[in-house]
């Protein structure tokens, strides 16, 4: 189809150790091992660094009101917001999100309301936001599906000429399904204007990598899509920034997509209703929480003298204000209308619901009366 | 303007109109009228699709219109939601029910719920067309009906056209709708011809038709099997028994009110399909009448359909597949005071 | 022997059982009795399932007999096609019914298919396992009701346990099955106990059983509504309502035989289930028993049921789950002389 | 799981030149452009030559059988008889066969009776014969299902400590599927002793290669998944044999999965009903039939005074045969039972089957009194 331009297709894998800008220390790395890769610069890692922990504090108070029974289900992002932030701060308003389960805290930084992020896992509704407001897809939990609707808008983009890129998150686990097969596919035939941030947190819910693939890295992949490929360190978001931006830039330059797999750990349960001990020892979890993404930065920043007293006050502050925000938001009981079970699953009203809807408008009605 | 002349185009060449023509001039009439309507899926380029339903549309409107998409179903369908989300109208084609299988996934979890998740703000205007049914002596895999695994998913739209006009006229409304529809061509119609000016319009997409009046029996088909009861009709008639023959159009929603309306009227009815019987689509139209027409019955709703098999191979298709013969057998079994 | 020691470990050491402890013991005698069953999925391994179903299992078997597969359901059944026609019995798990979806091409096209288009030469003793319905809360796309789906394809046996005992037995009874069984757990009733001794056989897999025996209505129910049924004959004896329920247990095949029996006893019956209502298998069971039994019934079968929508979140499940309540109005809306 | 053995994964590409043992012109290739890859003795080109005439003659005359009715349908292999018996002549009799509806010849090859591989495309039945007396599992129309097939049987094997392997065909079209996806990466997590065999014939049904994937070779795939992969020249049968004897001894010594792509070109239509003039041009199908896998074997055979009359006249005699065998099969009028469509739907005989059967039964009988 005119979709598909004559560009060359690169046969290079990545390298197998993940790039890396900004090491565990906090040291930048020498510049003849950042691959041409540039470091961003201060003010980019300063709102890097700030986006990072407003998220998890954001996060961390999510998982303390589910343990309190506000939600009835969170998936926490604890330790992936490196890949999380350094993938939302490269995107444009007008470039396209299409997260999953995992990724609240990237929903929530995309603009996206506290109490909305949380409605589907509050249990009141599917969807708590309007995904056309945010440029930011309902988040999925069928996995790896969302990946393929990424690659349509982006496609869709492309064919109506607007110089957009779309982003999907996916995980290591999501990584094996056929549907991140088709995404890959659909996006290097058509050459889609989409971006797949592959957050390798090496766990899908109790399986570790090792069941899921065999090959060196995931990123390995791309190349037999006629796709770049890289593999990079998600706990540094300088790279994953570096990564992502260019990778935009390309998509949005109608270069096509690209495939960035972020090696990183889920310091959390699955979700609050996971059991860990039950198939990982704490130790590696000792391990990666000494490979902080935070923690690493700040280190960066203040050997730089770019984080004073007053900037972290500031960022403190505004976490604690979401937080609070967010209690508020979550200890208010929502106000949920049974009948508004009919109002969606069509545009064409159909008799059929009408009449179901006044069936339980009436059982409604008596249990007033009773 | 374009799609006036693109119309007429067709128009002005039209006299006998097969099934899949009108379909094909449906297309090409909508791409013309809409850009945001485009054409994928599997052979619908250069090749004009396996039964040339998309023959001739993509030298005609070009490749960003009209495309050979890589070969993966659940891959179309997921794209086709990507596009519909950012205001383009895909139509894609899954090349046979059984191989639309693929996509089930992507067509309960996502097409048929997004709009019910989003509350409302994501519509996705997608049109899936299969080729559905048997009748054409198909190898294994060909000839599956799929429309209740369809009509059971809440969110969807299923319509099947029976002749030219409604194929035409069904999937123009299709197209325009903001619903999903899942759009199945009883491919064994797709040569029988009729004398059409296109472009027409039919009844509403949603309604169900009276194609043959009649006093003693309803029978209910769609797609396919309205042929076989029109021909059942006929026979009938020479023995003074005086069917009426309803086709559905829309299998959902279903059309209670005309559905209704006959069987108060004859008190006796009989749904045709080509699936088989258990669990499948006359089942809802069986309980259904009779909950709502109980005390207009004067005799139990009979389903005549394929058997509890797998669809049987060429050979021995015809021994499937629901026959004037057996139908009037079927009615038969009836007490009639 | 090894099954015999395996099985009466649990046996001694168990009390009150849960549905969840009665199909875990389950897999674990079949697993200790025949070498050739190997249970793999997602999560089944160290988790011992996301409902601790496989609790133990690799610990005590290896990893060569219990394995946490890659996270591919297509593929997860599409291997165990292939294992089965080299004599395994893989018993494998689907997380929840929407991810079934993705396997859905290699469980209608090929498991429930193989036994016919090889001509019997090919049996797939596989038994796909799934967590069904809602009533826990579960978030989007985790309380779906696939049944429906399963039923209407030939080829396939579908049942569904509603208490431990049952569990224990119908799991045994399809492991050991030359057909494929997809075999729904409730996962409402996962934690519902029972007074049990293990290993318990109950009656024959493919039979339902009058659970509670009643004089004027039949209410036909299975997995997870059978606990509604109970509760809302209870309520009904109050008022001098005897209702008779019978839990199906086997979906495909359906027993017209005892379900035939009660109505005739009866008169009038009312089907359950959580899925929607549209095309959803009450209406198979509403139009096959009135096809057989329409001079037998006063008035017509009643379905209560989800509504036509997708299954809502956590805090309006309440609304759309069939409450004893609702099912004592809806009889209360027949005409009784 | 217990399948998992330590083994250094590859992370090479196959080269972007398919491996040729015997040019176009029949003429051996150096050893150095070999790759480290032997040439198959004469005894077994031999061998392979006759078997590659057979199943030619026998795919003609099918189509033409075809072409006068006798079958509903036919998918030729024609130009692919390299793929396809490079492949089973390669295969021991105890591995088992995944075939696709394009693979007659080699279901043939493996000894099924022809009467018997075409049953279902004549439509007497789905199909003719019985997998397990020829280690050959049905022909798969649902593309890429059979791939996972084949790697399940493969582990079922592995685990029972049977030292058999499995290969299984897979079209161009068919490696866009979820499934391959899935199937290779089964077969690379669980060390699975399958061979895939992609015969990339460069067209599905009409849609060209360039529609299906922006790599180089789909071989670049196997890389991704932690696989040996190999591009090889479909229509050269000595390389074809060569690497697939290779992967087949690997696979059975417990050395994992490998993946072999080779180029080829689909001669005829994609079935007889398809009309290829509707997309691609005769030119093309020159070029291809240029490089006939045949006439190159016969060339290099000739040239080692390895194909003597005497060969020819016993290979022409087998072939005319098996043709004549074929004609008769397909003229004498299969008997179909129309009660046996009851007979296989499950082993457990089902009340409401027989009720069915005896309903059309009954049809039946009073057709005959009719
Ligand atoms: C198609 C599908 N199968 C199974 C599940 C159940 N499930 C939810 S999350 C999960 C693990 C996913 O792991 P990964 O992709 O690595 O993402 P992570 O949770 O680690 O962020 C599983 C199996 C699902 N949601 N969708
Ligand atoms: C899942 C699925 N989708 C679509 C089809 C219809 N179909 C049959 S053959 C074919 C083309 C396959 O091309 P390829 O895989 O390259 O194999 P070839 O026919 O060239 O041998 C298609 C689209 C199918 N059989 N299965
Ligand atoms: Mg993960
Ligand atoms: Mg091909």
């Amino acid at each position: 189809m005119s979709l598909n331009v004559e560009t060359p297709v690169p046969a290079v894998l990545p390298d197998a150790e993940p790039l890396r800008l900004i090491d565990d220390t906090g040291h930048a790395v020498p510049a003849r091992r950042r691959r041409g890769v540039e470091l961003p610069d201060l003010e980019t890692l300063k709102l890097l660094y700030r986006r990072m922990v407003v998220a998890r504090r954001w996060d961390t108070q999510v998982s303390a009101l589910t343990r309190q029974g506000r939600l009835a289900t969170y998936p926490s992002a604890l330790g992936q917001e490196a890949c999380e932030m350094g993938t939302v701060v490269a995107m444009r308003e007008s470039d396209w999100l299409f997260p999953t389960y995992r990724d609240s805290i990237a929903v929530m930084t995309r603009g996206v309301a506290p109490g909305q992020v949380l409605a589907g896992f509050r249990g009141d509704w599917h969807s708590g936001y309007d995904p056309n407001e945010h440029r930011t897809s309902i988040q999925s939990t069928p996995l790896a599906t969302q990946a393929l609707h990424a690659v349509g808008l982006a496609t869709a983009a492309k064919l109506k000429g607007d110089s957009i890129a779309t982003v999907t998150f996916l995980g290591d686990g999501a990584s094996s399904e056929g549907d991140t097969h088709e995404a890959f596919n659909f996006a290097g035939v058509w050459q889609a204007p989409t971006v797949f941030v592959v957050q390798n947190n090496q766990f899908a819910i109790s399986v570790p990598l090792s069941k899921q693939t065999r090959a060196r890295t995931l990123a390995d992949r791309a190349v037999g899509y006629g796709i770049p490929g890289f593999y990079v360190d998600g706990n540094d978001v300088a790279a994953v920034y570096a990564v992502v931006s260019a990778a935009l830039e390309r998509a949005r330059n109608g270069e096509g997509p690209t495939i960035v797999e972020c090696l990183t750990y889920r310091i959390e349960a699955h979700t609050n209703s996971d059991d860990p001990s039950r198939y990982r020892g704490t130790e590696d979890v000792a391990v990666w929480k000494g490979r902080d993404p935070i923690e690493r930065l700040e280190r960066y920043l203040v050997s730089e003298d770019a984080l004073g007293d007053a900037d972290r006050e500031a960022i403190a502050a505004e976490a604690e204000e979401l937080a609070a925000a967010t209690r508020d938001a979550m200890n208010t009981e929502a106000v949920v209308d049974p009948l508004e079970l009919f109002e969606h699953v069509y545009n064409e009203p159909r008799a059929a619901l009408l009449e179901q809807r006044a069936f339980l408008e009436a059982e409604l009605a008596s249990h007033g009366e009773a | 303007m374009a799609a006036a002349s693109a119309a007429s185009d067709t128009a002005s060449a039209t006299m006998a109109v097969t099934m899949a023509a009108a379909l094909n001039t449906a297309l090409r009439d909508a791409i013309a009228e809409d850009p945001s309507v485009v054409v994928y899926g599997e052979d619908v380029g250069p090749l004009g699709g396996v039964f040339r339903v998309t023959d001739g549309l993509q030298k005609q409107f070009g490749e960003s219109r009209v495309w050979d998409s890589p070969l993966a179903e659940s891959g179309i369908v997921g794209t086709a939601i990507g596009m519909a989300m950012y205001g383009m109208r895909p139509v894609v084609e899954m090349q046979f029910d059984a191989f639309s299988y693929p996509a089930f996934e992507q067509i309960v979890s996502h097409v048929a719920k997004m709009h019910n998740r989003t509350r409302g703000r994501v519509s996705l205007p997608i049109v899936i067309r299969i080729p559905t049914s048997g009748g054409i002596g198909g190898v294994e895999h060909h000839s599956d009906s799929s429309e209740a695994y369809w009509t059971h998913t809440p969110g969807l739209t299923v319509v099947t056209p029976s002749n030219p006009a409604d194929a035409y006229s069904m999937l123009r409304e299709a197209i325009r709708s903001d619903d999903p529809v899942i759009f199945l061509e009883p491919k064994s119609r797709y040569w029988s011809k009729a004398e059409e000016t296109l472009p027409v319009t039919t009844a509403p997409m949603n309604r169900a038709v009276v194609v043959r009046e009649g006093t003693d029996v309803t029978l209910v088909a769609y797609g396919p099997t309205v042929a076989t009861a029109m021909e059942t009709a006929e026979l009938a008639a020479e023995e003074d028994l005086s069917i009426e023959v309803v086709d559905l159009r829309s299998l959902s929603p279903f059309d209670d009110e005309t559905v209704g309306a006959s069987v108060r009227k004859t008190h006796r009815a009989a749904v045709l399909h080509e699936a088989a019987q258990f669990g499948g689509y006359g089942a809802e139209v069986a309980a259904r009448v009779t909950e709502r027409e109980f005390y207009h019955l004067a005799a139990p709703i009979l389903r005549i359909t394929g058997f509890d098999i797998p669809f049987p191979a060429p050979k021995l298709e015809e021994f499937y597949l629901p026959t004037p013969e057996r139908i009037l057998h079927a009615l038969s079994t009836w007490e009639w005071e």
